[in-house]
């Protein structure tokens, strides 16, 4: 191997490289102006390289990633839909980019109005009264929300309410997040049609409820069919329904949580609303509530004072700051286009054909793989893996050979609840011949399995590297580069 | 508008495949009665060229630290960083790729974050460091989470010098699990250290903030050794680019490293997405909230990168998880990266240099003026307060007019710096800059009610 | 400042290995006495940062289609064109590569060539198009070029009403090998048939342009029989939007059609660089200039795609050639293939509807102000002649004070057009605009001398 | 194969696929505004896709190039150093991008200063008294030089003065352009150590002669040692030197043309100064030429007109306009950026490091390829590659393998006087390790053809295609994709 195409940026470092972007240090000596006992003694081993070699090295990393730019990208749960380059230009205009968050509302009037009228626009398709855009993605949406929960119990004195009811099928960040509010998260079961089981709720429904967190869409791919009267359920019960937004892809312009019974919800822009997932993030996760909830909301919140717009801060029952400023601008900037970009008539065709795309590649497929619940699905739908283990393959072989054949592998293992699962999410973005595609490739493995089952078993053969040893990993935990000779 | 590629002819012959007469048949488990049954009530979708028009529109009403001379900062910095960061991580495989759940598919992102969490370790001097979080109030969350995870004690010291925001988002994250903060005071702008051993031994953790709020540099030696003294962590929050110059908190003894990474690289962006980071010595590896990508191999020996202990994340450990956080500001990570690695060694003393001469020579500048003196007598890196006879905010009104963005205003947070002004140089701030804002300062002070 | 990655170490190894003391000793091959010995007198060398600040200075300095409403035409057109053709084709794989000599390398490249030599013959109606040219007006003078090549006689017709620029470039070009240009006149802006005939029997071939320079739409079918009736050739010059309307070339019996892609996602960037097209019928695909790209097979069948026919170009006939060119305008090619995509079917009808539709708009306002009058009255496509009572020159700054570009002053090519202007309206101009420019246009008029 | 991923864009089209960019035409219909038999019948056959398809489609063509952003680049006489990135950035501030040609000189004084200052830097770099930036790349500005050698001979009556001696090894666009202008290229020998055949060179010259052409340094690498004698002999005998400047990057700040001789030289600007070749382009050629020639330059050409700068016209004895408006603009801001960034002390660097690193790789293969002129070489050095055919391989097959080690392989079989041959410039962009490791590839390939010749003949293996049958596409040439139902 003659170029090693593996090796750290660290590794191509060289002593005396470099790039030329800022000028000499023309002024004072630091020592003259810094005491010496601050000054580091050695400087961070940072590379020496030339400005070649670090385009070079990204731009070649940047070519081993599946991404929806090159591949069908169908990961359950996390709406892999197009992301529109016009948002991308319309965030790094330097009206949005470079404002700095501690300027005053009189210089960002238009950064404000946006903002404004992004919290209207979320909390219309939610059916909801207010909306912070503070939280940092999904997950600290959830808390949020929680929190909001939690204010208003205590404030009605309902300190004893400290179980939040979380649907066995529900994301790992449910539960977590009930921990982080001092919160005791209680599993509820799903029942045969994949929905809440309502006996298994109404035996763990107390006065000691505080709220349901339930997912509708659930992850299953399924809409709550018993929704309103679990809804009422729990506001009988005293306790509160929180929503986790994260499939509302299904959903926007057909129904609205506000109207199903739903206290208060998030969303997930970089999954509903096309915000690019970056390798990972950045997300964003607003929160909309009813009129009940309001005051508790986070502050500042965009307030219209007259004919111009505020950061409110006069809110005395809010539960303060989940994030410093005022959430990630950046994505707000892309939501708000995207929705301007649709309009009703778009965000509801988005949803009819998420839909449809799940539906019709499901039908593909039904016949060969088990699907977990047989009935017309919402934007995915989930495949049960276990039969695959007769034909001596597991669900993670599936999923690596279809690298082989350019699609990245759908999410597995997740929900817990369907065993091997594969979760199909196809988006309203593809076309039909790549639904035809995927499921002609999915079949193709199954009959691999059969004629060729190492084939299967050792994928992907198209990949920079092999299977990773990820036990290793875990066992000596090697997280960060070390120059050889310092080790 | 909409950017679905089916068009009338597949949905037909799609809905012809599901058995359904109509794409409406396919909601049929959504109760009638919540049905929305109109359209929603948001403007009329827009195609290219119109949401072009109307964006710029919006941008253009909004004064920029391009537009103007800007001296802001109080924990959001405008750096210069290199036109090759927005185009090479502006690539369609970094912006639209996800979590690198299938590491075989996922190297080039997976090498990046092994790349950034060795930056960030030898920023910091310490020993591992996760793959970001959302900015730097929530990883300072995630830390004082990390010392009540090791610790039975629930009250947490925390510097009146930390950034105000951070404090207040401490508070909401802590309070309803009982957790009590209290505040250490400031002598000269800087912690004062006396009797914190003393007090720190009723504390889970210190934390301070190093340059702090008002810019001053911390004595993060002194503050370490007396919170282990105490049996307390020891928490910094750090501005990476002053880690070019200043010992990092790792040799100074500290237990974790906190901030944020948007000086190198990511916008201002009126507030966010900016790139949390966490950094701790090894022995509190397995309390790293969040991502953390780990070496190992493949079974023909070739090095390889996958994300590792992912049994501390909430999609393994569920209700026992100690972080929630799942999509994490991955994109702004490697826009960090690639401006460190652009930077190099030399980049990065010329920048933290720069900043240190440029904002020593505004100080001397501005306190030359009669009326304006610095509250503070310590040790600053690149930022500092000033107090005048006139409340910021309409001495910051004065400045726009005369093309400047001025600085933060103290007083909304310091009741005991009445007319306190916070401001920062950094490299992209000239000479003739400084002389011209000297000027423009001076008339401003002079300008009747 | 430079990019060199070599540092002193390695500079001094390779000198080792070379077996030279210093890199001077590498240049003893260039005579002693013509050595320059001294400093290039150019300015001091910029770091990034400083340059970004300079340049960004002169650019401030000019006033733009995007700072003013432009009604500029006149064979640069300003059009939308969609956000993702600057981040697609600004992908470091397209920018830094260079011509697909080794095909199995260069698919990307070669697909992109062959998908634009079809969008070009889609668009002119003929057989053949080349990878692309320097320009609108070096395609032409190609064309002529071929014409020659394919007849022994030494007379081109041009029209009047072409482009005057493109007219004085086929004059450079041919004057020096005795080829005859003969000027066709024009009857109420378009280029007149009477006769046409008879004097095309004198010549290799017949040159128009439609629409041509006052933006009327030649009755091409009629010129072309004409001047086959009279054994030349016919060739025409075209805006590629308007053939999303207007009967293409081919159709109309057209040899050869040659133009600019510029109006399709290439920047009107102070004239260049465009893309230069040749379209042609098949019999002429030898005569064809420069670069073209074929469709085979390899070894297992799979399609794929190569230069060909590279016998014609200049590195195989070298002083057999008929054309010289090597490095052509391949990026901006691809600018324009990307856009013509992502434009689609319905895109360009729509591109060309507004065209027309915003340019009789903007006639029938300015032809309402008393004293300017349009001196034609043939069809138009989105460009029309206008005379006023004031020159263009002086109504132009009258204009930019009020925040228009205003139009391109005809007098300067055209004595028999005083005081004459040409306005074009694109897609990107709104009513609004054009109503606002009715206001401003009459009071510029009015304005005192 | 699931996927077909040479599909093009045209067979990706579905009837009612669309983007949304442009609104519903508002106005009156085009039939009222246009007479019917000017409108077409049928409209072009342009692809009906939505923009998920555009962005992929030509993502993933992108990514089956080799680029100096991804891939070692050696093309020799091509130059393929580092394109800053700045350049781009800067080449499309809206006050570069956005201006129109027919803009009045007081509108784009910014515009008008930055060429008017880059002729100025390029006579300076050349050493030569004016410059014209109108040429649009290399070849075109070899015709408008030539055009110049011809009007000032013209002007003195030296109509006889018809052929141009041209070395056998200079470029194809020099002969071609002599040919345009209406000269006879006459091809004068090179002698054994790769210089002009002064005597063979005596023997063609005649009063018949009007000019020489040549390349110095040459396409061999090598800097012409008899320049001056050269060019005493030329004026001697009344004509003119004209220099292909397609490798000045060896010599810039060395030494100047200007002073050994030369009467008038094109630039590449997307060789010597980095202006990004873009798959084939676009370049610019701009000439510069010394007193005597200046009155025949294109109009229009900036001047300076008291603090302000103006496009001048008034040159009567002008060859006229080689192009329409000014030449590639967008070129001259890269090329400006690229010299005010280098400085002098940049650009002499640039040459020293450009011949260093080609002296240091011809070191390393030296052993084992015979280079044609063994002695020390400018910015590139030729390889004799007739010996491969010993080894039963030719030049094609090694260049084809080196694909497979990740290197665009050099320019082969040109110039035509070296048999078989590479031609290598690695340009002063690469560090040390790639030199070392493109040396380690080719003496591999050799070690190859003994032990495993099928792998090198069949070479490349991990290209999306094998060798392809370029006899076919020329025979039976497909230049344009048609409708399978149209054909
Ligand atoms: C169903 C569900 N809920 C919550 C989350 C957490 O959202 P985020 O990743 O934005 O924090 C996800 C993320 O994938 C999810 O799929
Ligand atoms: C030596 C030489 N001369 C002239 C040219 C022609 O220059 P251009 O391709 O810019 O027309 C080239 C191009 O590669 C060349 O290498």
């Amino acid at each position: 191997m003659i170029v090693d195409d593996t090796a750290l940026i660290f590794e191509k470092s060289r002593h005396g490289r470099q790039t030329h972007l800022l000028p000499e240090p023309d002024g004072a000596p630091v020592e003259k102006l810094i005491p010496k006992k601050h000054l580091r003694k050695t400087p961070p081993n940072f590379p020496e390289v030339a400005e070649l070699e670090v385009v070079r090295h990204y731009t070649r990393l940047s070519q081993k990633a599946f991404s929806i730019d090159t591949n069908f990208y169908p990961l359950g749960s996390c709406t892999m839909k197009y992301n529109p380059k016009i948002n991308e230009k319309i965030a790094s205009m330097p009206g949005f980019a470079r404002l700095h968050p501690h300027q005053p509302d009189s210089e960002v009037q238009g950064a404000l109005q946006l903002m404004h009228d992004l919290q209207g626009y979320l909390a219309e398709i939610s059916g909801m009264d207010a909306v912070t855009l503070q939280p940092a993605a999904g997950a600290q949406g959830e808390l949020t929300g929680i929190l909001l929960i939690k204010a208003y119990h205590v404030e009605r004195g309902q300190t004893g309410r400290i179980e939040v009811l979380i649907p066995d099928s529900a994301h790992g960040t449910n539960p977590a997040t009930c921990t982080l509010a001092g919160f005791k998260a209680v599993s509820v079961k799903s029942n045969a049609r994949g929905g809440v089981d309502l006996d298994d709720l109404k035996k763990k429904l107390s006065d000691k409820t505080a709220a349901l967190m339930i997912t509708n869409p659930s992850t299953l791919g399924l809409f709550e069919e018993q929704i309103v009267t679990i809804a009422k359920l729990m506001h009988d019960a005293g306790a509160q329904v929180y929503m986790d937004g994260a499939n509302m892809n299904a959903i926007q312009g057909i129904t609205r949580p506000g109207d199903f019974g739903i206290d208060v919800m998030h969303f997930n822009l970089h999954k509903t609303f096309s915000t690019p997932h970056g390798g990972g993030g950045p997300g964003s996760g607003p929160v909309a509530c009813k009129k009940h909830l309001e005051p508790y909301l986070p502050i500042p919140r965009v307030v219209k004072v007259g004919e111009g717009y505020a950061l409110g801060y006069a809110r005395p029952k809010s539960i303060g700051r989940v994030k410093a400023f005022f959430g990630n601008f950046g994505m707000h900037v892309r939501c708000y286009a995207y929705i301007r970009t649709h309009g009703p008539e778009g965000l509801r065709r988005n949803a009819e054909n998420a839909v449809l795309n799940a539906n019709y590649l499901m039908s593909l497929v039904s016949g060969r793989f088990k699907i977990a619940f047989d009935r017309p699905c919402m934007h995915e739908f989930v495949i049960d893996g276990s039969p695959l283990r007769k034909l001596g393959i597991h669900t993670l072989d599936v999923a690596k050979r279809l690298l082989d054949y350019g699609f990245h592998p759908p999410t597995i293992y997740f929900p817990l609840i369907v065993k091997d699962c594969l979760m199909i999410e196809p988006t309203e973005s593809e076309n039909r011949e790549t639904l035809d595609q995927f499921a002609a490739a999915l079949i193709k493995i199954l009959d691999e399995a059969k004629t060729n089952p190492d084939l299967v078993h050792h994928a992907p053969h198209t990949m920079p590297v092999g299977r990773l040893d990820e036990l290793k990993a875990a066992r000596e935990p090697i997280v960060r580069y070390k120059p050889v000779k310092a080790s | 508008m909409d950017y679905i590629q089916n068009a009338s002819d597949d949905a037909a012959a799609m809905l012809k495949a599901v058995g359904a007469k109509s794409v409406q048949e396919l909601f049929t488990s959504i109760p009638k009665d919540v049905r929305l049954g109109r359209a929603l009530d948001l403007p009329a979708g827009m195609t290219e060229q119109e949401l072009l028009a109307h964006m710029a529109g919006l941008a253009a009403r909004n004064r920029t630290t391009d537009s103007h001379t800007s001296f802001i900062g109080g924990g959001a910095y405008s750096h210069f960083f290199p036109a090759l960061v927005d185009q090479v991580a502006g690539r369609g495989e970094w912006v639209t790729s996800y979590t690198p759940y299938q590491a075989e598919a996922s190297q080039g992102t997976l090498q990046s974050i092994f790349e950034y969490q060795t930056l960030i370790c030898e920023l910091t001097g310490l020993d591992v460091a996760n793959a970001s979080h959302y900015d730097g109030s929530t990883a300072m969350a995630e830390s004082v989470a990390m010392a009540l995870d090791h610790s039975d004690r629930n009250r947490i010291l925390v510097s009146a010098a930390v950034n105000p925001q951070y404090r207040e988002v401490l508070k909401t994250m802590f309070k309803q699990i009982g957790v009590e903060f209290v505040e250490l005071a400031t002598f000269e702008g800087a912690t004062s250290t006396g009797g914190l051993a003393e007090v720190a031994k009723t504390a889970a953790a210190v934390v301070v903030q190093s340059p702090n709020y008002f810019g001053v540099i911390e004595d993060l030696a002194e503050l370490a050794r007396a919170a282990h003294e105490g049996g307390a962590k020891a928490v910094a929050s750090v501005n990476p680019v002053a880690l070019g110059l200043l010992e990092p908190p790792g040799a100074c003894g500290m237990d974790i490293a906190v901030g944020d990474a948007q000086p190198f690289g990511i916008e201002t962006s009126f507030g966010g997405p900016w790139c949390g980071f966490i950094a701790a010595k090894m022995e509190l590896i397995r309390q790293m909230p969040g991502r953390l990508v780990g070496q190992t191999v493949d079974g023909k020996g070739r090095r390889g990168f996958c994300l590792t202990l992912q049994a501390r994340e909430q999609h393994i450990r569920r209700e026992k998880a100690s972080s929630n956080i799942c999509t994490n500001q991955a994109l702004m990570a490697l826009r960090a990266t690639i401006t460190m690695s652009a930077l190099g060694r030399e980049g990065l003393r010329r920048m933290a240099t720069l900043c240190v001469q440029r904002a020593h020579e505004l100080h001397d500048a501005v306190t030359s003026i009669p009326g304006v003196s610095r509250p503070h007598k310590s040790p600053f890196f690149h930022e500092f307060a000033i107090q005048t006879p006139v409340e910021a905010s309409v001495l910051n009104e004065r400045l726009l007019a005369r093309g400047f963005l001025g600085g933060v205003d103290l007083e909304k947070s310091y009741q005991d710096l009445p007319r306190g002004m916070l401001l920062c140089a950094t490299e992209r701030i000239t000479k003739a800059d400084i002389e011209r804002f000297r000027g423009a300062l001076a008339e401003a002070l002079r300008e009747p009610r």
